[in-house]
């Protein structure tokens, strides 16, 4: 199946994208600098600042998270690709203050050098600068070595939270501390039904056999080795957040919130149902589904499954996720 | 020796060789990648051949410098900062301005060897660039110790590079997205440890046809 | 290809997927009655109401336009299939008040003779009842009857202004003008690249040869004759565009609403190049882009491809579609 | 005469037939129109025998009525409104308490017949139901008028319907979803033609059955 998408020049995806992104959401977000996005409404200085970066291709994310209550800046890279340092360098200087700066990053190879080259840098000109990397995939074996652990949709609720605070005005210690704790609560687990193109190279970036769904695909197509026969709505919903309660130590009485992020065909429909599914399950252990979301956040281009995450959240971190929020993304009142 | 004009040679011709084998990079990074190693490669050249360019100094070191940060800046997931950490490092090395020697050619890529395995953990092995890179630094320094010119540095450089980069094929990737399909990695060589060898291939042609 | 889908019994998918749905938007939403979608907050019983019907599978829409600023209720039909009479009639009566309640049809055979048989129950009843019909769709021929119209995502705006509308006190009366100037400025035309399947009954409601797209696609599938190779995303934007003007007769100097309905697997990349494409389109004829939307608000299962929509705006029809809503679809500041 | 018991045999009987025939019909509809009328229409027999066995008078309008409303309640798009609708006014025509005799059959289907073409403005030759539902009742309005017994009202009916539902296959769909692929809606017979050949064909064989 050839690649059927409304694209125009392949190696200009990301400056047409971004010029379409900051037109649909003309007053929340602009370009700044070199591919730049940043807030029209930008919070007082004195307030920490929240920066990420990370590949094109997952719209809304990354950049759908800037604005009011979360980012302040994204550093968009190349389809499926992480920009390099000299860019996040740029935006950490944009964003430099005495507050501080939080980066949050995706666990990816080239997400983590790039963020780790432009830290060093921004260090030595003396900016206040700390990083809180996300890993939530829990398909990979190694549980052992969190670094193996990919960054999949848990960086929305990082960023969410670590927004939230910062925009209340705490300190860099503390979002870090908050985001560190959103972090440590999390995971997330993918599914995949159908496969997806690399709209700059039209190649195949997955494939999933005619009868099969792939727990544990990545989002980039990478397989997780969870290879099975397609399940019912409610089975996979069990499977999944089964595996994820596991993997949190969840146990009776503790509150989750649950995210299904759809990653590209999977309908808001079928998203409804496996959040029903997920309710059943948890109902089923006694733990409280304190707080559900479903929706297209972080997007494998036209890939047909979802990623189900879900955390442990406490008090603060409850009050964090309902803060109110301005982005593309989310806006909560 | 290796003058400024020589490096402008032989990145040049990396380039170049680089270009002519887009496809085959993108085609080895679909196995388990994402498939846009060829495109990242080129548009790394694109911007190194314009840093060469627009370079003003005639500075080994600045010129290093200059290739490395526009490598970089390709936002080309890990084989930007990777790439362009090899130039930045070889520059943080190169004495000031003198061209460099066969021994200083070969303590540079040590240098810049160096540089790329702070940024990562992948060892000779995990089938990555590093497979390439390695034997390539190896067999340059041995060469340059052995009292070799700086065209048998480069010479032994490229074909420790492509003996590395075909035992590739042989191996189960351990860093990079195609880790994660497991021992289906095996039996196709490693994109990025092609790329090396292809730079290394033309930066021996470089040196070659700059006599 | 088989059907790949997350769903239980399909037979019983929409009183899960309303289910999943409401604990999705548990603060904005909550079942009534016989599968009536409600706001959690209802507006004063002194405003109009405004009410839907329309049958599922099209999520978010159109429960997803319940809640502050926009809907009162929405009555969700069978996948594809409107509601019948006696639950939108059962919608009436719970919406039921002095200040009169509009509902919003579009326009679709099954619809169309839903609401009216309950419009006429009501009015037995003695219930203030106005009714507004969206045929937006300009991709039918027969231009002169606008009965033959089919109703696509144009429904969403004219529900935004009437809600807005009707949160601020206007009359029945007036909330009905506004619909009806939104309405009669409005146009929309779709596009379809890939087909999708129905998830009850599993067979194909739509295909689209490799390498072509199908201009005038409906929302169930239903072809519209514009079938053609496949476009680039300026190319495709400039043809649909310029129809959208043509028809709504568009001129230098002119205020359009543009919005981008991306119907299932076509990515939120690809609609803002989509868009982007669109905004030097206009700009060629001197027409003013004034507010720009792109997202997925009314889908077709897994369909690949959008519905394209153009409206003339005037001050007062801009100034109620910036106005504060809290929906599941659709949040404004 | 049709008591209320033969009323509920004929409906239970129609139920029947469009069970017997829900992939048929939804095939049918797959051509130009969704693929759901087939369950839409098992869904709605399924509420038409609820209504029958909740239904607690012995009244015939009742019964009609409360067969209508369930019909409608389907949530069927299209489907449940002309079909209900067809029943209802049936309702409203058929006097009080009386059995039906063959003209007073003929008459409901009339008036039944009149609301339906209240709801569409699809007329015969358009590939709809009612291109099947007109020549039926006129059929059964002939056969009364000839002095026909029930049955023959029936039969004529039934006739009637599936001679018009296989016309519907050499004709262009007008209304419906299936009008909008124009031309290539021509070759099959029309779904809801179909169904109200089936309903017919029920009717019959309850009233045979209950004779
Ligand atoms: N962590 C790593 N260490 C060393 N080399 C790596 C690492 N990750 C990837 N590579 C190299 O990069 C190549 C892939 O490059 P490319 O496709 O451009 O980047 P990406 O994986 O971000 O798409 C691999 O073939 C491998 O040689
Ligand atoms: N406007 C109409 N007038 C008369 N009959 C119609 C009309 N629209 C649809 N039909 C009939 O309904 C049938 C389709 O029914 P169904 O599939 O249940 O409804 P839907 O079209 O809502 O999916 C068509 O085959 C046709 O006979
Ligand atoms: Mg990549
Ligand atoms: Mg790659
Ligand atoms: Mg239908
Ligand atoms: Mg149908």
């Amino acid at each position: 199946m050839a690649m059927k998408k409304f694209i125009n020049d392949p190696d200009n995806l990301v400056n047409e994208l971004l010029a379409g992104f900051v037109l649909a959401h003309a007053n929340k977000v602009a370009l700044a600098g070199n591919k730049l996005v940043v807030r029209t409404h930008p919070k007082a200085a004195s307030k920490v600042a929240v920066v990420t970066l990370g590949g094109s291709g997952h719209e809304p994310a990354l950049s759908g998270f800037v604005g009011e209550g979360m980012l302040d800046i994204s550093v968009p890279g190349e389809i499926f690709a992480a920009p390099g340092p000299p860019r996040v360098f740029e935006a950490l200087k944009l964003a430099h203050r005495d507050a501080g700066v939080l980066l949050v990053v995706l666990n990816h190879e080239g997400d983590v050098m790039t963020a780790g080259i432009a830290m060093e840098m921004a260090e030595k000109e003396g900016y206040k600068v700390k990083q809180v990397l996300t890993h939530d995939d829990i398909s990979v074996p190694s549980r052992q070595d969190p670094r193996d652990r990919r960054g999949l949709v848990g960086c929305f609720p990082v960023i969410k939270v670590a927004g939230a605070a910062a925009e209340q005005g705490k300190s860099l210690d503390e979002c870090l501390a908050i985001a560190e704790r959103m972090e440590r609560n999390m995971a997330t687990l993918a599914v995949a039904v159908t496969g997806a193109t690399h709209p700059s190279t039209g190649s195949v970036i997955a494939e999933v056999p005619e009868a099969d769904m792939i727990v544990g695909m990545g989002q980039h197509g990478e397989a997780g080795g969870g290879q099975q026969p397609l399940k019912s709505a409610d089975e996979t919903a069990a499977i999944m957040i089964d595996a994820l309660c596991n993997d949190l130590g969840a146990k009776a009485g503790d509150r989750l919130l649950v995210m299904i992020n759809g990653v590209g065909s999977t309908t808001l429909m079928e998203q409804y149902l496996v959040l029903n599914g997920v309710k059943k399950a948890l109902d089923a252990k006694g733990i409280v589904l304190a707080r559900a979301i479903a929706g297209e956040f972080l997007t494998v281009q036209e890939m047909g499954g979802f990623q189900m995450f879900a955390a442990k959240m406490d008090d603060e971190l409850l009050a964090l996720w309902d803060a109110p929020c301005n982005t593309p993304a989310l806006v909560v009142k | 020796m290796v003058t400024y004009e020589r490096w402008v040679a032989m990145v040049r011709a990396a380039a170049g060789q680089v270009r002519a084998s887009q496809d085959l990079l993108s085609n080895l990074d679909s196995h388990g990648g994402d498939g846009d190693h060829g495109t990242t490669m080129v548009r790394a050249m694109n911007c190194i051949e314009q840093a060469v360019e627009a370079e003003q100094s005639s500075s080994i070191p600045a010129l290093l410098r200059a290739i490395g940060w526009a490598v970089m800046g390709v936002d080309g997931g890990a084989t930007g900062p990777l790439f362009g950490t090899f130039f930045m490092s070889m520059s943080d090395a190169a004495p000031g301005d003198a061209a460099l020697d066969a021994r200083g050619l070969a303590a540079a890529f040590t240098a810049g060897l160096a540089g790329v395995q702070k940024r990562t953990r992948a060892q000779v092995g995990d089938k990555t660039m590093l497979d390439a890179l390695v034997p390539a630094v190896e067999a340059a320094a041995a060469a340059a110790d052995g009292g070799g010119s700086v065209e048998d540095v480069l010479r032994s450089a490229f074909e420790a590079a492509r003996a590395g980069a075909e035992r590739t094929s042989a191996l189960q990737a351990r860093f990079g997205r195609a880790k994660n399909i497991g021992e289906k990695s095996i039996g196709q060589p490693d994109a990025g440890a092609t790329s090396v060898s292809l730079l290394f291939k033309g930066f021996l042609e470089g040196v070659r046809s700059h006599a």
